[in-house]
């Protein structure tokens, strides 16, 4: 089994022809990815209030334009240069990547290497992109903007280094993370929770505060999502085959897509059986659900726990979001509920069910991969935790986290953005 | 002349307007303008759920439609909404309200004729 | 001229290396076709009343997840198992996929089979999405959740055989239906029309029930299903190529796009000749009945006869749903007028105008291939009928079909989902 | 450096076998410029009022309806065929491509011509959906497509000879091209601000012109936008690079997503600072300035010089369309602002920071390509304004550009189509 | 003082509130609510097509406007709405009417001054 | 028996209802029915943005609330919405106002029982 090794000393290019297959189909899952962006937009965006529509989409789009910068100037550098003692990579040459010639292969992978960074790039996009659903219609544009752009330099890139690079700590210990589920969903879940906690509720939260105001545009984010995640999964085929639109991204996608149904059919059970209506957020909830939790184990599983994953997900996050009104704290949208509590389900269900290719899980009687996986999902909880609290605490103090209250009553599209959502 | 204001559920709507139409001699010319607003009174709102959390909005969907009617119609319009808009035969609560407001003029736009022929 | 052969046996995996080339250009079209699905929730989902958007999307969504999971677990076995005399596949092996080994290819395709299991998946997903568009704003939910269980089941997995199998009878005795309009479209077509003649009119047809309540909606899915049916169609060069992404696949990429576009075009004209008002809806719908029509012969045509299989079909399907005011039955979205009337034209025009691979049609003086076709498709209309006539009856019987009247009057979104689609 | 040939003669198909990834990788991108054209639809939809959003959508689909036809049926050939002279491609056989093998192959790429064709067609249908931009709101829909049908045959399908056949005379003198920055910004731009001069202002302009019905289709549309831009982009490396797949694509998508992304936060900024509102629509504006301006550079230049490309992008941009305020023409949706001025600035910025291949701009100290491309723009952009000028003309003429003042009144959706957008 | 509520096409809005800045001596302060309502009298309502099938809507799109006045403006105000909301010279079917109810008291919020003031 | 109309700024409605609760003896029975509207008067309109060009709405987003009262208790009806509407002490521009409109019958629709007790 391999990983995304650190780049080849720049000077010499790897050798061997290009795939184009492989290539085309690392082309296609970047391009699938960035649509996952728009997709949350919607996807979040139909959830809030008519008055912070726009803004809601907006974190989304942001993160697009924010970090799609950031990571050709430093980001890709910090998570997949050279790597400095397995905790952060590093190489100058990756600045803005300069010193990184168009032709170069990736690895021993017959792909562009600027292929691959755009693979990542948008993985470290839609990260960020997942706290602002903890954070809508309350926190102040600027101070998301600063908060993502220290969050993810400081934060998501260690962690990228540590899980998937080939000299990462966590991935040398044996920690496996297919696509993302720790690096992506747990860490952007927690932070989310952490956000959430110091901003405090919205000011009219609850009753007032929830009345979606368009969930057509939830269930097309979904649809979106659950589309742009078959690149997001099967094309992180990348770090452990060639050719890499071969058998294991055949596996991701079928796990992918399996996940997802059962996890939303249990949700409208759950529901059904709850409540009596199977909502229409229930539907896009379970979807998303079923995918963040085979998100780590989608090359790893077979279909069929494919199945259980994504079922157990629903149950698990329909619990958490429900826990929420208990505690009482205000994670708008559920980033966390949904993101941090399926992401460590499926850290969890990999070490039990991995099999592929040539692992062993619980399942086959081996416990050892599933300490490793509670192990590397809390030290990135952890991680993610602290760091979000320093870089938090740090906007907080210096710009603050929060609209003024009449902005808040008013909406943020017409107070931050000056514009509303509908002329209807 | 009087202005006949009521405000019924929003399914009833068609029903009430079928009453109408028998009553005031205009066949379907009868003349109604239909307002969307949201009331608030002894029916309670809706429930909807967000992720498995019931939420009860406070307000529920009504329908208010004026009617000007002249006096000697005024009667037989109120009889109509209330046979259109009552839920069965005893009514439920939700049902709504009628209010006859007196008016003071009435202009028909495009002739510019005055009072109760304008109606 | 090969075909979706039923796999080898299980226990030694296809021979040969993996076409990286092909195995991309399949993944691209299974996620293309799973979009399709949230593409047709907003083309339905956008002509119908407000009270019965969300009830309306939720139909295609529900059979995302429902069919989503049955495909995994027995519908793959029954469609694509080992031939037991070309009526039916079997292959307890395939059941949940468990015998089935990630990295078996499929049959003499380089590409791996479950790779090939997805592509097919999603095609029985997007059946009985179709025949919800016939009977929206009155169906009961769980009603329909059997209906489609069953049907998946008995009707549409049989008749994949029947047709798209190696072994499969009517695939034996040649008929050609490139990639589905006689298994989805015809299918689904008439099966739409049974259960909308079962339940009867919707208690407000016709004034008060055609009242779209976002057209928008409706244009926006159907560019996502034209998008979507180049998956659909290219990727079925699937059963007559290797590598897939050949010369097969950009002929019915070349056809699908040609066909679209002419459809469109003419429904423009017809509608502009008939009542000088080129609509929005009949725009989506010309594309659509275009779609619809190419699909069987889409890698069997040259493009310039494309042109006339799509000019036809908006022609056909134009006169179907105006039929449909007189004989006065409530195909709410003319789910029938469309994809049946417009499969039944695609069958019969494959016929005429099919000359690839080596295949001669009507303008080649060959009858016997039409003949094929029209035998073809009404076997398979007649095996739809009934089958939807009696698994209808029995849910019809078991827990009826319909919501009730006041169900109906207020609105199936807050009745059956409690929600509301727009909180504006 | 190599660009698309005249295709051989088509009685010998090309030699070697077909390229699987290639070919995969450009039947997706096919796709994904198709996605552009809703995409489109929605972007424009969006910032129109009410009771033109129906209208101003079906624009764009009437140019996939029209110009999808029209491709086959002549575009192709004009555009491609064989060359007479540089100046127009012609090949009877290539009409409605009766005489085209589907299993010809393109030129020396190992993929089918017919998906080069379809390709190609996609750029065909776009251009003039973008000069909608411009005249939406007033133009009469017939008028629009007697225009854009004469407009593609004697603008569209010349300018692409010039630039894109390798017997082009302005590609044969160097001018730099990559995915369409002259071809289709440039010519579509300036063609959208003749017709908006010959058409007038609205009848409301400005005040009541200006009020954007929903902003979420703006946002979503520029999503599919940029996300579809991938295969326009990214697709072109099919003039650059056997296998298609390879070095090139991939630095065209690293670029693509690099200046959209720059240019998005740049617009944001500038708003900041100027009026202190980063609106949506500015968010949207900037990733199409973005996209637009790197197109004609996006397989030539370093990514690093994408952020300058598109930091520029929206500086010149922004500038632009306020100067429209002062000079009081009325570009509805700024098609001129953004897609004229955005696809000049891209076609001096590719002669100044192209390297790639083996290219040298000013940066590297040659003024030549500079030249080149300044030259090349200024006469594509006299071409279309010419070309524009003759045809407006003479449509004006025969049927009249605008609607009437009544049907303006009270919205196309309704006096054209006959439909309402919404029933809410 | 009165209300003067008018119904009118939602076209001749922009009309209507000019005229009504010309004779209300408030400039552009002019006040006014507008509401958009559903109508339903003799103007037939738009016909929409759903393919190919003609759809006549049961109910025509009208905007109402409210101006609470004092009495000796009630006049020109319905002069007003009249030139703005007229059809024409003669007018059509469905240009609407003009309601002048009564008006008891009138508050202004900011100040809570009462009557003609605070109209 | 008077109707209460009052035009308010969409944000103050919670606080208006809050009020009204406390002097209508109806708990949480209070009646009322609820408009959205736009209003044009001294207050300006929002401004939004274009492309960087500020667009200032003509009209501004208002609600309009009508409350059927019996005349004992429109002062204290007024006197609610009065404190609830107003922005800070002073009152800012653009706060609405308060119609009151005498209202010459009123019929429960569920019981059809009329006058006061129906109100
Ligand atoms: N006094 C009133 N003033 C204004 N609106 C009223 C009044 N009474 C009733 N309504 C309207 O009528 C609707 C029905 O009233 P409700 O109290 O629910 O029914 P019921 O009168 O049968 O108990 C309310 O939602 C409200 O919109
Ligand atoms: N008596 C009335 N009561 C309530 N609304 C009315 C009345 N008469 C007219 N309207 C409103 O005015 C609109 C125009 O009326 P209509 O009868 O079409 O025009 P006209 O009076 O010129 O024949 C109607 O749609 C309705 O909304
Ligand atoms: N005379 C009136 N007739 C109708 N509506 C009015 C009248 N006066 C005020 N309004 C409504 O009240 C709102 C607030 O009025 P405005 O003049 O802005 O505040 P103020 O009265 O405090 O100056 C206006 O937008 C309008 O909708």
């Amino acid at each position: 089994m391999t990983a995304f090794p650190a780049p080849l000393p720049l000077t010499l290019a790897a050798a061997g022809p290009i795939d184009s297959g492989s290539t085309a189909w690392m082309l296609a899952s970047s391009a699938l990815v960035l649509l996952m962006i728009p997709g949350l937009s919607l996807f979040y965006g139909g959830m809030v209030r008519q008055k912070n529509i726009l803004s809601t989409m907006m974190y989304s789009f942001v993160a697009m334009a924010v970090i799609g910068v950031q990571w050709i100037v430093i980001g890709y550098a910090l998570a997949f240069g050279t790597s400095v003692g397995g905790w952060i990579g590093w190489n100058p040459a990756l600045i803005g990547l300069v010193g990184l010639p168009h032709d170069q292969l990736f690895a021993d992978k017959a792909i562009p290497e600027l292929v691959f960074v755009m693979f990542q790039g948008k993985f470290a996009i839609i990260t960020p992109a997942l706290i602002s659903g903890a954070i809508a219609e309350r926190v102040r544009l600027s101070s998301f903007i600063a908060f993502i752009i220290l969050w993810t330099t400081c934060v998501y890139c260690p962690l990228a280094h540590w899980v998937w690079a080939s000299e990462g700590w966590l991935f040398k210990w044996g920690v496996l993370d297919f696509a993302g589920g720790t690096v992506v969903h747990i860490s952007s879940g927690v932070s989310a929770l952490v956000l959430a906690l110091m901003l405090g509720k919205r000011r009219d939260y609850p009753a007032g505060a929830i009345q979606p105001n368009n969930l057509t545009m939830t269930l097309t984010g979904a649809g979106l999502l659950w589309f742009g995640w078959f690149g997001f999964n099967a094309g992180s085929a990348v770090g452990f085959e060639s050719p890499v639109a071969g058998t294991i991204a055949g596996l991701a996608f079928t796990t992918t897509q399996t996940a997802a149904a059962a996890a939303a059919l249990v949700w409208m059970i759950i529901e059904w059986s709850h409540h009596g209506k199977p909502t229409s957020l229930g539907m896009a909830s379970g979807i998303v659900a079923g995918l963040v939790a085979i998100t780590p184990a989608a090359g790893h599983v077979k279909p069929v726990y494919a199945i259980i994953i994504g079922a157990v997900a629903s149950l698990v996050c329909y619990c958490a979001v429900r826990l929420k009104s208990r505690l009482g704290y205000d994670d708008s949208l559920d980033a966390f509920g949904v993101h941090g509590v399926g992401g460590f389900w499926g850290a969890i269900a990999t070490g039990i069910f991995c099999t592929i290719p040539g692992l062993s899980g619980l399942i086959t009687g081996h416990a050892t991969q599933l300490f490793k996986q509670l192990a590397g999902a809390s030290i990135a909880a952890a991680f993610a935790i602290v760091g979000t609290l320093l870089i938090g605490g740090l906007v907080a103090a210096t710009m603050g986290l929060r609209v003024s209250d009449r902005q808040e009553r008013d909406g943020l599209d017409i107070a931050i953005h000056g514009e509303r959502g509908y002329h209807l | 002349m009087k202005l006949v204001i009521a405000v019924i559920r929003p399914e009833v709507l068609d029903a009430v307007q079928y009453q109408l139409q028998a009553v005031l001699d205009e066949g379907d010319n009868y003349r109604l303008t239909v307002f969307s607003v949201d009331g608030h009174g002894r029916a309670l709102g809706e429930i909807e759920y967000f992720r498995g959390q019931p939420v009860r909005q406070r307000m529920v969907r009504r329908t208010q439609i004026e009617i000007a009617v002249n006096d000697e119609y005024v009667e037989r319009t109120i009889d109509a909404i209330l046979r259109g808009a009552r839920t069965g035969d005893k009514g439920e609560v939700g049902d709504g309200k009628i209010f006859v407001v007196p008016l003071h003029e009435c202009i028909r736009i495009r002739t510019g004729e005055r009072g109760g022929d304008a109606v």
